[in-house]
C-alpha cells in the first residue's frame, strides 16, 4: 500500500471528488495561489483552475455563507478554515444556516457542504490559536463531525463527507500534515459514525480521536502498558458526531473501565458526553467511573513548559489509567 | 435630506402615469399581487389576535410596491429570492401558494414548511424561494453563494436579496458586498429602507443615512428607488437585473418605503419612535393607492374592476384560512428530519 | 417582602449598580428609547440619560467588542443581547477576547463586563430563534454563566455579576419576564457559584435551572411525587460556571439518584459534565445511572405540537425519574 | 492608480526634507526608534531560526515608519494603542520595555505577560499598550470601546487602532467603524496596507483598491499616507488626532508601506505571490535610509553619529536577548490565572 502525508492524503481526496463531480469545488484563504497556509490544497489550482479553487477575502462569515447559498441550489462547496480558530467568526453561519436549513425547511433544502481545516494546538501560537472546538461544534444537531487521527482515514472520511448530503465539520490538525501513513490503493470511502477498535486489549478501554491520539496516546500506551503491566484497548470513534457508541459500549462490557483522552477543554467537552452516555448503557459493567483527560481547563499559554502542562501528555494519562484501574 | 416618503413620494409621482409600456394583463395582475399582499397580512393581523398565529409574525403592510415591482415585475420564475423574517408578501409575489403559507402560520403540516419554519422561515423550492432568515444578515452572504452558483453554472440568472435599513450596520453585510463586487456576482441587494430598525430610526443606528451610498465601499453599482410607486421599482430594478444578466455584475438598491404597522405582532404600531401622525402621513402614498390612481388616470381599470377586485382577493385569503384550518398539524415523527 | 416579576428585579439590579457605580453603563438593541424589546430596561434612559442607557445598531460584535474594549480600560458595561440567539454573531468575541483576555495579557487588562439577556425557547419563534446556549459558553474558560430561576436569586446574582471582574454571562428567559416573586428588601447579592437546595427530598435528587426550572419542573414534580410517591430533591446550581459539584454531591450521596433537567441539547451539555462529575464524586452512592432529560437532539420547530414534544416536558420527567428510580 | 511605494514614495519624497519644525532631539529619537524596531526584528528573525521563539512571529520590517511616526510622534504617553499579531514594533515605539518583549518571546517570566502570549499577544497596561490581538478584525470594535470609554470619562485622549490592508474585509471592520462615527469616538483608524494579506494582494480581496475610501460607507474623515516616510506619517497621524481631540471624531487613514519579510517566520519572503524584484525595488524607498537621507542632508546628523546610533542599538538588541535568556521560565501555578 502506498505511504502518504496525512496532507497528500487530504488533497487526493479533494482531487478525486473533484475529478468525480465537478460541482465540488474548494475555497479559504490561501488555497489557491499560496497552495494552502499548510499545503494540503498543493496542485489543486493549477490542476481544476481558478474557477473551482478560490482565495477568498479574510471574511470567514462571508465566504460561509457563500458556501451555504451556493449549496442549498446545488453546489458542492469545500470551505477550507486556515484554521478552526477562525470559525468562531462564522459561527452563526455554521449553527443557524448550515446546521438547520434541511430541517427548518422542511426539507426543501439542504446544505451539502464541508468545513475543513486544522483545528487544536500547535507549538506556541497561544490561547487565540489553540483551540480544539469539537464541543462547541458537536453540541450542535445538524451538523456532524469528523477528526482523524490517520491518513487512511482521513482521505476515506473525507471523501464520504464531500459526498454526504449535510453539512460537515471536518477537523485535522497542523502538526499532522506532515504525518505518514499507509492508504489503500485507489478509490476506497470509510462511512462516517463508524469507530475503529484500533488496538485491542482487555484491561481497560481508551477511547481517544484525532492529533491527541495520534501523537500523545500511543507513545503513552506503548510505555504505560508495560510500565504499568496492562492491556489497552484503543477506540478511536473517527467521527465525533455521530458518535459510535455501540463500540465503545461494548469494548467497555469487556474491559469494564474506561479512560477518554481529548485535547478539549473539560466542561461540556465530547469527554463528557461519551461518559454519560457509556456509564448510562454500561452501569452494571464499569467498574469505575470512567475517567477524563483533557485539556487543562485555561486558555493555552504560549510558553512551552505552561503549554506542556496544560495539554493532556504521559503523565496525566499516566494518572488516570492508574485512577480508572485503581493502581496503588 | 432623505426622510423616505415625504422627500421621495410626491416628487417622484408625476412620473409614475408612464406605464412604461407594460400590458394592460400585466399591470391589473402586479395590483392584484400587492392587494392579495396587503389583505393576507391584514388577515395574518386577525388570526394573531386570535392567537392562531404564534410567535413573531412580521407584516409587511405599506411596503408592498416593493415585492411586487421587483419580484413579480423585474424577473423571471426561475431567478432566486432570498429574505429576511418579514416574508409573507415577497413569498406571495414569487408564486408561494398562500394557502401553503397560511398552513405554515397556523403550524400546519401542508404549510411551506410542514410547520417548522412558521413566519419568518418561509422556503419554497418550487419557486427558487430561499427564505425567509431571521437571523438579521445572516442570509445577505447566502445570496452571494447563490449568484456564484449561477456563474458557476454559466446560467443568466439573478439573485434578489431582500434585506431591511438596520441590516446594512451587521457584519456580514459588509463581507458578503464586498465578495459578491469581488468577483462579480449576479446578486441584487435590496435594501427595503421603511425607516426604522425595530424602533430604531436610520440615523440613530447607521452613520451614513444614504444607504445606498454604502455601495461606495465596494465599488458596486448603486440607486436609490421610490418604493412607493411600483412602476419607478419595476423600472430601476429591472435595470439592475438587466445589469447582471449581462454583466454578472451586482446592484445595491435603497428603495424607501414605509411600514404601517409594528415591527412584529408583538410591538405596538408607533411606541415613543414615531408618531401616529408619521404613520398617518405615509399613508397619503400608500402603494396600493398610488397604483390605484394611476390605473384609473390612464383608463386600465375602473371602481367596478377594483369592487371586482377586492372581492376576488378576499376570497382568495378566505380559502387561504379555510385551507390552514383545516390541514393537520405535522406528525411527531418529522421532528426528527434533521440530517438528509 | 415586596413581590416582583422578573423584569422588575432584573430592572432594580441593573438601577441600583447604575446609582452604586457610575461606571456602569448599559448598551443594545432597543434597551434606550424603546425601554427593552422585553421592557427589562424600562424607565432606564429617563433616569440615567443617554450617555449610560444607549441604543446599538444591530451589530453584536460590534457592540460586545466595543463594550470588551470599555471594560479593559475601566468601564463596566451591561451589553444586552435582545435574546441569546443572537450573540452567535459576536462569539469570537466573547470567547476570543472576553473569556481569555486576563490570562493572555498576564494580568495587564482584565474584563469586568456582563453580557445579558433572555436564552432557551419562547413560543412559537422556531430554531433560529429557540435556543438554549449555555452549553456553549459554559464550555469556555474565562467566562462565568449565570442562570438564575427566582426573582429574589435573578436580582441577587446579576447585582453580583455587574461586580465581579471577570466576563459573565447572564442567561435569561423571556417567557419568565412576567414571573412574580418575593425578594428581600433593600440591598442584597448572592454569590456566584453556589447552587441552593430549593426542596428537600430524599429519593432522588433532580438538578435543573432557569425556565425549565421554573415554568416545568415544579408543575412536574408537584404531581408526579403524589403519583409516584416519592420525595425529590430539588438542587438549582444557579451558576452553571463555576458549577456547585459540591452541593449537587452531596446531595446525590444522601438520595442515591440523579436527575438531570435542562432545555439545551443532548450531545455535550451541561448535563453530561454535571453527570461525569458527579459519577465521578459519587460513584459508590449512585444505586443507577444519572438519567437526563433534555431538549430533544433537532432544530426546536414551529409548529406548537411539535415544540411541546421537542421540550423537557412532564412526560419526560417521568419517564426519567421511573427510569433513575428503576419503578417498573 | 495606487501601489504603494513605488506610485506614492517618488511621488512625496520632495516635500520630506521639511522638518515641521521638529527639534533635533525628536527627529534623532525618532531615527532611533525605527532603527531599534528594525534591529530588534532582525534580532527575532535569527532566534526564531534557532528554535528559541516558537509558534508565529510577524516582523515589521519596512514598516518601521508607521509606528515611529503615528505612535512615537503623533501621541502622548497617555493615549492608547491596540494593534494586532505584527506588534513588536509597535509595541517599542509605545515605550513597551523591548527587554521584556524579548523575553515574551522566549517565553520567559518577564515577560510582557508572563510568557502567556507571546509574540502575536503583547499587552503592557503602564504603557496603555492595549495588544497584541491574533483574530484578524476582533481588535478593531475594542478601540471603539476604549475610545467610548475616554468619552464617556471626558477625558482628551485618543485611541490609535493598527490594522492590516486584509481586516478591511472582516465584519468587524464594519460595525467598529460604523460605531465609532455615529458615536463620534476618538479613534483613529489606521490601515496598514503593506499590500498583501499573507499571499493575497489587496486587489485580489477588496473590492475597492484605495482602502480610504471604505470611510464613505460611514462619511468618517479620512486620509492616504505614505508611509515610507515617518514626517508624512507624523504629520497626517497628527492631523488625525487633533481633530479627535477636539471633536471626539473619529478617522481613517490608509498608511501605504510594505512588508520585506514573509507574513510570518514561517512563510517565505516571496513565494508566488510577489516577486524578487518587487521586494527590492521597495527597499530602495526604506523608510530608515529615506529619513536617513533627510537627517543627513539637513544637516541633523552625520556618519559619525549613525555610527554611533548603530553600536548603541546593537548594545540594547543584545541586552534585551541577555535578560531574556537569563530569565526563568513561568512557574506552573500561573497557568490556573483565569479569573481575577
Ligand atoms: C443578529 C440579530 N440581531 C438582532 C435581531 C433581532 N431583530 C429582529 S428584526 C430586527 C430589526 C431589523 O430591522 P431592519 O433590518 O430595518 O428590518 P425591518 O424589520 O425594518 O424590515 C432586530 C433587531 C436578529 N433577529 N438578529
Ligand atoms: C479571523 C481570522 N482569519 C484568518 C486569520 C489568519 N491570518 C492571520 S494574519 C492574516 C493576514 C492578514 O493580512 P493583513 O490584514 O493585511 O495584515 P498583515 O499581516 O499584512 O500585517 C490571516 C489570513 C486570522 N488570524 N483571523
Ligand atoms: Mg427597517
Ligand atoms: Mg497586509
Amino acid at each position: 500500500m502506498p505511504i502518504v502525508s496525512l496532507r497528500e492524503a487530504l488533497n487526493q481526496a479533494m482531487d478525486e471528488e473533484m475529478a468525480r463531480d465537478e460541482r465540488v469545488f474548494l475555497m479559504g484563504e490561501e488555497v489557491a495561489e499560496y497552495n494552502g497556509a499548510y499545503k494540503v490544497s498543493q496542485g489543486l489550482l493549477a490542476k481544476w483552475g481558478p474557477k473551482r479553487v478560490l482565495d477568498t477575502p479574510i471574511a470567514e462569515a462571508g465566504f460561509s455563507g457563500l458556501g451555504i447559498g451556493a449549496a442549498m441550489v446545488g453546489l458542492r462547496p469545500i470551505v477550507e478554515f486556515m484554521t478552526w480558530n477562525f470559525s468562531l467568526v462564522a459561527y452563526d453561519q455554521l449553527v443557524n444556516n448550515a446546521a438547520k436549513m434541511y430541517s427548518m425547511s422542511g426539507g426543501h433544502f439542504h446544505v451539502p457542504i464541508v468545513f475543513r481545516g486544522p483545528g487544536g494546538a500547535a507549538h506556541g501560537l497561544a490561547a487565540t490559536h489553540s483551540q480544539a472546538l469539537e464541543a462547541i461544534y458537536a453540541h450542535i444537531p445538524g451538523l456532524k463531525v469528523v477528526m482523524p487521527s490517520t491518513c487512511r482515514d482521513a482521505k476515506g472520511l473525507l471523501k464520504t463527507a464531500i459526498r454526504d448530503e449535510n453539512p460537515i465539520i471536518f477537523i485535522e490538525s497542523e502538526v499532522m500534515y506532515g504525518d505518514k501513513g499507509e492508504i489503500p490503493e485507489g478509490e476506497y470511502t470509510i462511512p462516517l459514525g463508524v469507530g475503529e477498535v484500533k488496538k485491542e486489549g482487555k484491561d481497560v478501554t481508551l477511547v481517544s480521536w484525532s492529533k491527541v491520539l495520534a501523537h500523545v496516546v500511543w507513545k503513552a500506551v506503548e510505555t504505560l502498558e508495560a510500565e504499568l503491566g496492562v492491556d489497552i484497548e484503543v477506540i478511536d470513534p473517527r467521527t465525533i458526531r455521530p458518535m459510535d457508541y455501540d463500540l465503545i459500549a461494548e469494548s467497555v462490557k469487556k474491559t469494564n473501565r474506561l479512560l477518554i483522552v481529548e485535547e478539549g477543554w473539560p466542561f461540556a467537552g465530547v469527554g463528557a458526553q461519551i461518559s454519560h452516555e457509556i456509564t448510562t448503557r454500561a452501569f452494571d459493567y464499569l467498574d469505575a467511573p470512567i475517567e477524563r483527560v483533557t485539556q487543562e481547563d485555561v486558555p493555552l499559554p504560549y510558553a512551552r513548559n505552561l503549554e506542556k502542562h496544560s495539554l493532556p501528555n504521559i503523565d496525566k494519562i499516566r494518572q488516570g489509567l492508574k485512577k480508572v484501574l485503581y493502581i496503588d | 435630506m432623505n426622510n423616505g416618503a415625504t422627500a421621495v413620494a410626491p416628487k417622484k409621482t408625476g412620473q409614475s402615469s408612464r406605464l412604461l409600456g407594460l400590458s394592460k394583463e400585466t399591470l391589473l395582475d402586479w395590483f392584484h399581487d400587492m392587494l392579495l399582499v396587503r389583505r393576507f397580512e391584514e388577515k395574518c393581523a386577525q388570526l394573531y389576535g386570535m392567537g392562531k398565529i404564534m410567535g413573531f409574525c412580521h407584516l409587511y403592510n405599506g411596503q408592498e410596491a416593493v415585492s411586487t415591482g421587483s419580484i413579480k415585475g423585474a424577473i423571471n420564475p426561475d431567478d432566486y429570492v432570498i429574505t429576511a423574517y418579514r416574508d409573507h408578501g415577497q413569498a406571495i409575489s414569487k408564486g408561494v401558494n398562500p394557502k401553503a403559507i397560511m398552513a405554515e402560520l397556523l403550524g400546519k403540516h401542508t404549510g411551506t414548511t410542514k410547520g417548522r419554519g412558521g413566519s419568518m422561515h418561509i422556503f419554497d423550492a418550487a419557486t427558487n424561494f430561499l427564505g425567509g432568515h431571521a437571523i438579521v444578515g445572516g442570509h445577505i452572504p447566502l445570496a452571494a453563494g447563490v449568484a456564484f452558483a449561477i456563474k458557476y453554472r454559466g446560467e443568466k440568472k439573478v439573485c434578489l436579496c431582500f434585506m431591511g435599513d438596520g441590516a446594512t450596520n451587521i457584519g456580514e453585510f459588509h463581507e458578503a458586498l464586498n465578495l459578491a463586487a469581488l468577483w462579480k456576482l449576479p446578486v441584487i441587494y435590496i435594501i427595503e429602507n421603511n425607516r426604522y430598525g425595530m424602533g430604531t430610526a436610520v440615523q440613530r443606528a447607521s452613520a451614513v443615512e444614504d444607504l445606498y451610498k454604502k455601495a461606495l465601499a465596494y465599488d458596486m453599482r448603486n440607486d436609490v428607488v421610490d418604493g412607493f410607486n411600483v412602476l419607478e421599482v419595476y423600472k430601476k430594478v429591472k435595470a439592475a437585473v438587466d445589469h447582471a444578466r449581462a454583466t454578472y455584475e451586482p446592484s445595491l438598491l435603497e428603495i424607501r418605503t414605509y411600514r404601517y404597522r409594528g415591527h412584529s405582532m408583538s410591538d405596538p404600531i408607533h411606541g415613543h419612535y414615531r408618531t401616529k401622525e408619521e404613520v398617518e402621513e405615509h399613508k397619503k402614498y400608500d402603494p396600493i393607492s398610488v397604483f390605484a390612481d394611476i390605473l384609473r388616470a390612464e383608463g386600465i381599470a375602473d371602481d367596478e374592476w377594483f369592487d371586482e377586485e377586492e372581492k376576488r382577493v378576499k376570497k382568495i385569503v378566505e380559502e387561504c384560512v379555510e385551507f390552514a384550518e383545516k390541514s393537520p398539524e405535522p406528525p411527531l415523527e418529522e421532528l426528527y428530519e434533521v440530517y438528509k
